[in-house]
């Protein structure tokens, strides 16, 4: 489990081989999913620090320099704020541009340029203005790089209207949703968790844009709803294994975009299996569990038979220490423990 | 009349535009009309004037919140830019902006931010995607002295250096962000070098000289649309008002406004060009009656515009055609 | 109803005057309040853009400058990452900084500062270096400053292991909570809702620090618990005259302290009244009132007669125009009807 | 010995202390001993080893995540460095920060920050706080070439400069920022000039000659403490190793790494010295041996040290007599 949640190992979705399948790591589907993109559109362009000579901090955009040369594939200085903010004015000006920021806690300082801009353009501009950019970030803890490295704020950013964010969890997504993301005419988040990179598995031929409106049910079930995203739907998923040896049969929901939620989906499971589970890396406090929780009572209340339970990360600021970096991050044990409460009517 | 003489002319009616415009404002924001926070331009009007006179119209401006100056001047109506400061929705951004967030897809007029320095990376995206596009725009990104000393400044002017864009910084130095003078918030309080720290070239100018500002900013403008990288223009010039409608002006003397307001752009103009014999009193009666006419007819427009419906309040929140507000209607239905 | 979201009237606690008692308005508690710490203790000083030769921006520092001297009322340039890391740095070097962001709209310029270094700082050292630093700043909209000067971002800050977040809502908090803020070991940020400045209204002799680790009950009652803070607190409590009109007995509890959340007068509450309904100026989603929802569901569960609900802003970027502004703001009718549909076990 | 000779053994025998101990670090890396990330000094010991010679105990250091040389030349002990870098309860954060959060309240070590200019405004508060309290202490501040073109370092230096603030910001100039050569990240390439566009002193200094590097250092924090406000000093340097653990070092030549290495700080001195006639192998040896002892025991205090209590992981989030940690139990109760 514990090497599950550093590395997830199980694909998280069925791995089995067609005719015309590749194998392909997380990191890779992204990194090819960049480079279609960028040979169907001239104005996507690639942009952040270090996604060029370096190869990508995490080796994401390696090859692209190359492929695409220095105008289509920009190091920039560090300066989150200014090429945040100069993939903003690319968009106005018509381009596509992909904006890396090296992970999410860097992001902090391009916030301003996030929320009081790409995010409110469109509206304070009385619709004068689109900002279709992309920005995508490594999000996440679980490899011991501590406080100002490890943070899950994927599902704080879910609070602010105007920007959509999205949440790759398996591979079809990985590759899928970078072209869904680039159609949409307006600002999307991407992020990337950093332990699902060497993430590897098949992938069939027929690789394209994905739908990133609808939650997916990952693993359909009829006990409990155990919703998550991101680098904690693998750990769902071996724990739903787990709850399945005994005897609690758990489906498992991949969010995929958290902002805006498909409470279609995350509503409509509940209303069948009458419980729900939210497991979301972000600190307990404040975070999209909390959201979750609260549109599930105001939506199907009386439909519940437990309170909605929730497995989060405790609310300190990553160690770097492994064992107490496992202890703050939700765990297997703790999702079976937290289904099976829920199954008793407990939270 | 001779080119030179056009052109006078033509920065004297627009310098009395826009002060007679913002007089206007003031007035309506006693009245209660306007609301919120109001910022005048008054006394600072040949620095925008100037420089616009040296752009050509598919180039973009990206301003702050002191800005219906550089609306104007841009190109937008009057009627659009006070129909937005009372709130309507036949205001440039339907009622949503108001006098901070002025915004114009047609004239490339990109704001109205009301973030101090937050201007200045879009500004650079913005030129980076005309050079990425191969087109000789120019972007042209205004901003106080005061704004000079936030990370925003350093990031974009040496990410534009780096990448040899076509922007033109011009700092509108007028001595004061808010309460603070200059030498409170810059250790180097000679704009120019600290530009110039970037490799970038750097002038200042006489900010309440509008031919000053406009023969420099052409000459910047043909350098930059040559391939010259940014440059930076620091303009010299005085807020005669308070900063906003709020201010108490505790931090100057009424001595040092009053000293400066010697220098009215305006009248510098007008004078000079009384003085060289091109420019008649009977010229100056016609510029201003029929600017009495646009700004009479900006107000009453405003005053008789309808409100934005507040069923529309959400908007443009998303576009139109995003699939965000494509499904919502949708997702209503699965949950009701 | 409207004037009184604008600019409160009634202040949020009975008027009566005692012998000794005096007339103050909101800025002028917290003005006094400073005033005495900085009388008190030498290690506390102020700084911030224009809280000096301009008076403050919204006029709270007024006449400190004067008092103090510049070398204890430091105006600063426009450099907010600066000027609060620099006060996290007063704070380790010994002294008591009160730091002003005039705005929480600038406040996500000085972000990473508060998030990876204020409130991580202890944790990092394993406790060798305490962060005693309060930080002001002016929060909420209803003044039609617009999108980027109307945010209220004090609930999602609560997101932020580390930090506590205070936001005083009547005379004698904005007097009170500023000592005890100070006494705290580790970082505050202390919430000022613009519209409460000229809230006016009589104080005791007895003036002085306030506890901040218990939320207030500012009006007792037995059919609904309506919970808020802040700028929301006046016109949540004329929702609750006007429904004590309709014969529904509310009681108000207003938070005070957003981080940690007083869970133990929240739910105390919950268990008499068995409904809830949280008021919150922030945007619905990932706001403060979906962490109350959800805990409120996992502590009372059972107790609960009706769904959790909740009344926020629209999600949309403030807009400028009045009638927009109020329509997108929490009023006094959402809150009767939300209250209403709470009785009738409704959401 | 001359007090020159004195400080030569001393700067031969501290660069040599923190290239085996970083050498160790790379092994035991490799061996799982320590994760996440780390990043060496090997190549730079100059700056730090120059700069550190020049500061008073009372002095304070902010800075980066390649730290490891800084924590121990300001006189953290080896073995609570090795342990926090192994997660060992005995490290100096109870290994809570690992190699990128080193901390020493002790010796004013104040980080450790791995948000590159992150420290910059901390250095700025703790001279502030100095100057108010009228302490003559200063703060140093350390950060990479790459880290002055992020916004913090413009408003920190630019807030220093107009208080004239006690601070020595140094430069470490190793020319890369991971994969970023400086001319792709500064428009202006001669750092020292960039510094002095806020009005204050800055020198260049060549980073691998640990003697000029502390007799500049000298000069600057001489200044510094006598009232002279903030200084700059760029040191000019080389990482020989890659940025962290998991650079594939694609964007220089191996060719580059290994001319800069003929400047390695070390033999250099070590050659001069020798040249001099004041240093003997003898002597080198000797330093050798006690520091391999040094290394070794540090190593192995580590590895034998126990791990923080899981039950503590929340322990330091508040301060022990913070009132949010003494209700929290009693909070407990009341929901139970
Ligand atoms: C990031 C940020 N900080 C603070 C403010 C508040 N504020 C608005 S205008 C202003 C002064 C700006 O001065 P300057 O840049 O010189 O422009 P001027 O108003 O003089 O034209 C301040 C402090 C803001 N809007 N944004
Ligand atoms: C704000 C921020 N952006 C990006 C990173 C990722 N990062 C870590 S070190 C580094 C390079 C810094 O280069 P420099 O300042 O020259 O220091 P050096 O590593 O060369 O010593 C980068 C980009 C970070 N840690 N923080
Ligand atoms: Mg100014
Ligand atoms: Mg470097």
């Amino acid at each position: 489990m514990t090497a599950a949640k550093l590395e997830p190992s199980t694909p998280a979705q069925p791995p089995e081989a067609e005719p015309g399948t590749t194998t392909i790591t997380y990191r890779e589907a992204i990194r090819e999913a960049m480079r279609e993109a960028m040979l169907a559109d001239d104005r996507v362009f690639l942009m952040g620090e270090d996604v060029g000579m370096y190869g990508g901090c995490f080796g994401v955009s390696t090859g692209l320099l190359e492929q695409f040369g220095p105008d289509r594939v920009r190091d920039t200085p560090l300066s989150e704020s200014a090429f945040v903010g100069a993939g903003i004015g690319a968009a106005l000006g018509g381009m596509r541009p992909i904006v890396e920021v090296m992970t999410v806690n860097f992001s902090l300082l391009a916030l301003d340029q996030i929320m009081n801009t790409a995010a409110a353009l469109q509206h304070m501009s009385g619709g004068q203005f689109q900002v279709p950019i992309v920005i995508r970030m490594t999000t996440g803890a679980g490899r011991q790089l501590a406080a100002q490295h490890s943070h899950s704020l994927e599902g704080w950013y879910g609070h602010i209207p105007g920007i959509r964010i999205v949440a790759p969890a398996t591979l079809a997504d990985a590759r899928g949703m970078l072209a869904t993301a680039l159609a949409d005419p307006d600002p999307v988040l991407f992020f990337e968790h950093g332990s699902l990179y060497n993430m590897s598995g098949e992938l069939g031929p027929d690789v394209g844009p994905v739908d990133i409106d609808r939650a997916a049910i990952r693993r359909p079930g009829a006990d409990v709803t155990l919703i998550t995203y991101g680098g904690t739907l693998a750990t769902t998923m071996e724990a739903a294994e787990v709850l399945a040896g005994e005897g609690v049969d758990a489906e498992v929901i991949d969010l995929r975009t958290l902002r805006p939620l498909d409470d279609a989906t995350i509503i409509g499971s509940v209303l069948r299996t009458h419980r729900a589970v939210v497991i979301d890396e972000g600190w307990r406090s404040g975070s999209l569990s909390a959201e979750i929780s609260a549109r599930i009572t105001e939506k199907a209340f009386y439909e519940l038979d437990a309170p909605v339970g929730r497995v989060c990360s405790a609310e300190v600021p990553m160690p770097y220490a492994r064992h107490l970096e496992l202890a703050a991050l939700p765990s297997v044990p703790e999702i079976v423990d937290a289904a099976q409460r829920s199954m008793r009517g407990e939270v | 009349m001779s080119a030179e003489q056009t052109l006078d002319m033509r920065l004297l009616r627009d310098m009395i535009l826009v002060r007679r415009f913002e007089e206007r404002c003031v007035e309506l924001y006693s009245a209660g009309s306007i609301r919120g926070f109001l910022h005048v331009y008054i006394g600072e009007e040949a620095v925008a004037t100037g420089v616009m006179s040296a752009l050509r119209d598919d180039d973009a401006i990206v301003a702050t919140y002191r800005e219906h100056g550089h609306a104007l001047l841009k190109g937008m109506s009057a009627r659009s830019v006070m129909a937005e400061m009372f709130g309507r929705v036949t205001g440039c951004c339907r009622g949503r902006g108001g006098s901070m967030h002025l915004f114009d897809a047609t004239t490339r007029f990109y704001g109205g931010n009301a973030i101090v320095g937050g201007g200045l990376p879009m500004a650079v995206g913005l030129a980076l995607a005309d050079r990425m596009s191969g087109r000789d725009r120019v972007t042209v990104c205004f901003f106080g002295e005061g704004a000079m000393a936030e990370g925003e400044f350093h990031e974009s002017i040496n990410l534009a250096a780096v990448w040899g864009l076509p922007v033109l910084f011009v700092c509108e130095n007028n001595l004061y962000a808010m309460g603070t003078a200059l030498a409170r918030s810059e250790s180097e309080t000679n704009l120019a070098v600290k530009a110039a720290a970037y490799e970038v070239p750097a002038w200042t100018v006489d900010g309440m000289d509008v031919r000053a500002v406009a023969a420099t900013a052409a000459r910047a403008v043909d350098a930059i649309r040559a391939g010259g990288g940014p440059h930076f223009l620091e303009a010299r010039t005085f807020r005669f008002r308070a900063h906003s409608m709020f201010d108490p002006e505790r931090y100057r003397e009424r001595s040092e406004v009053e000293a400066w307001k010697e220098h009215d752009p305006i009248q510098s103009l007008r004078d000079r060009m009384t003085a060289e014999g091109v420019l008649a009193d009977a010229d100056v009666e016609a510029m201003e009656s029929e600017i009495a006419v646009i700004v009479d007819d900006a107000a009453a427009f405003a005053e008789s515009s309808p409100d934005e419906d507040v069923a529309d309040l959400e908007l443009f929140v998303h576009s139109p055609d995003s699939s965000v507000v494509l499904r919502a209607s949708e997702r209503e239905v699965v949950m009701t």
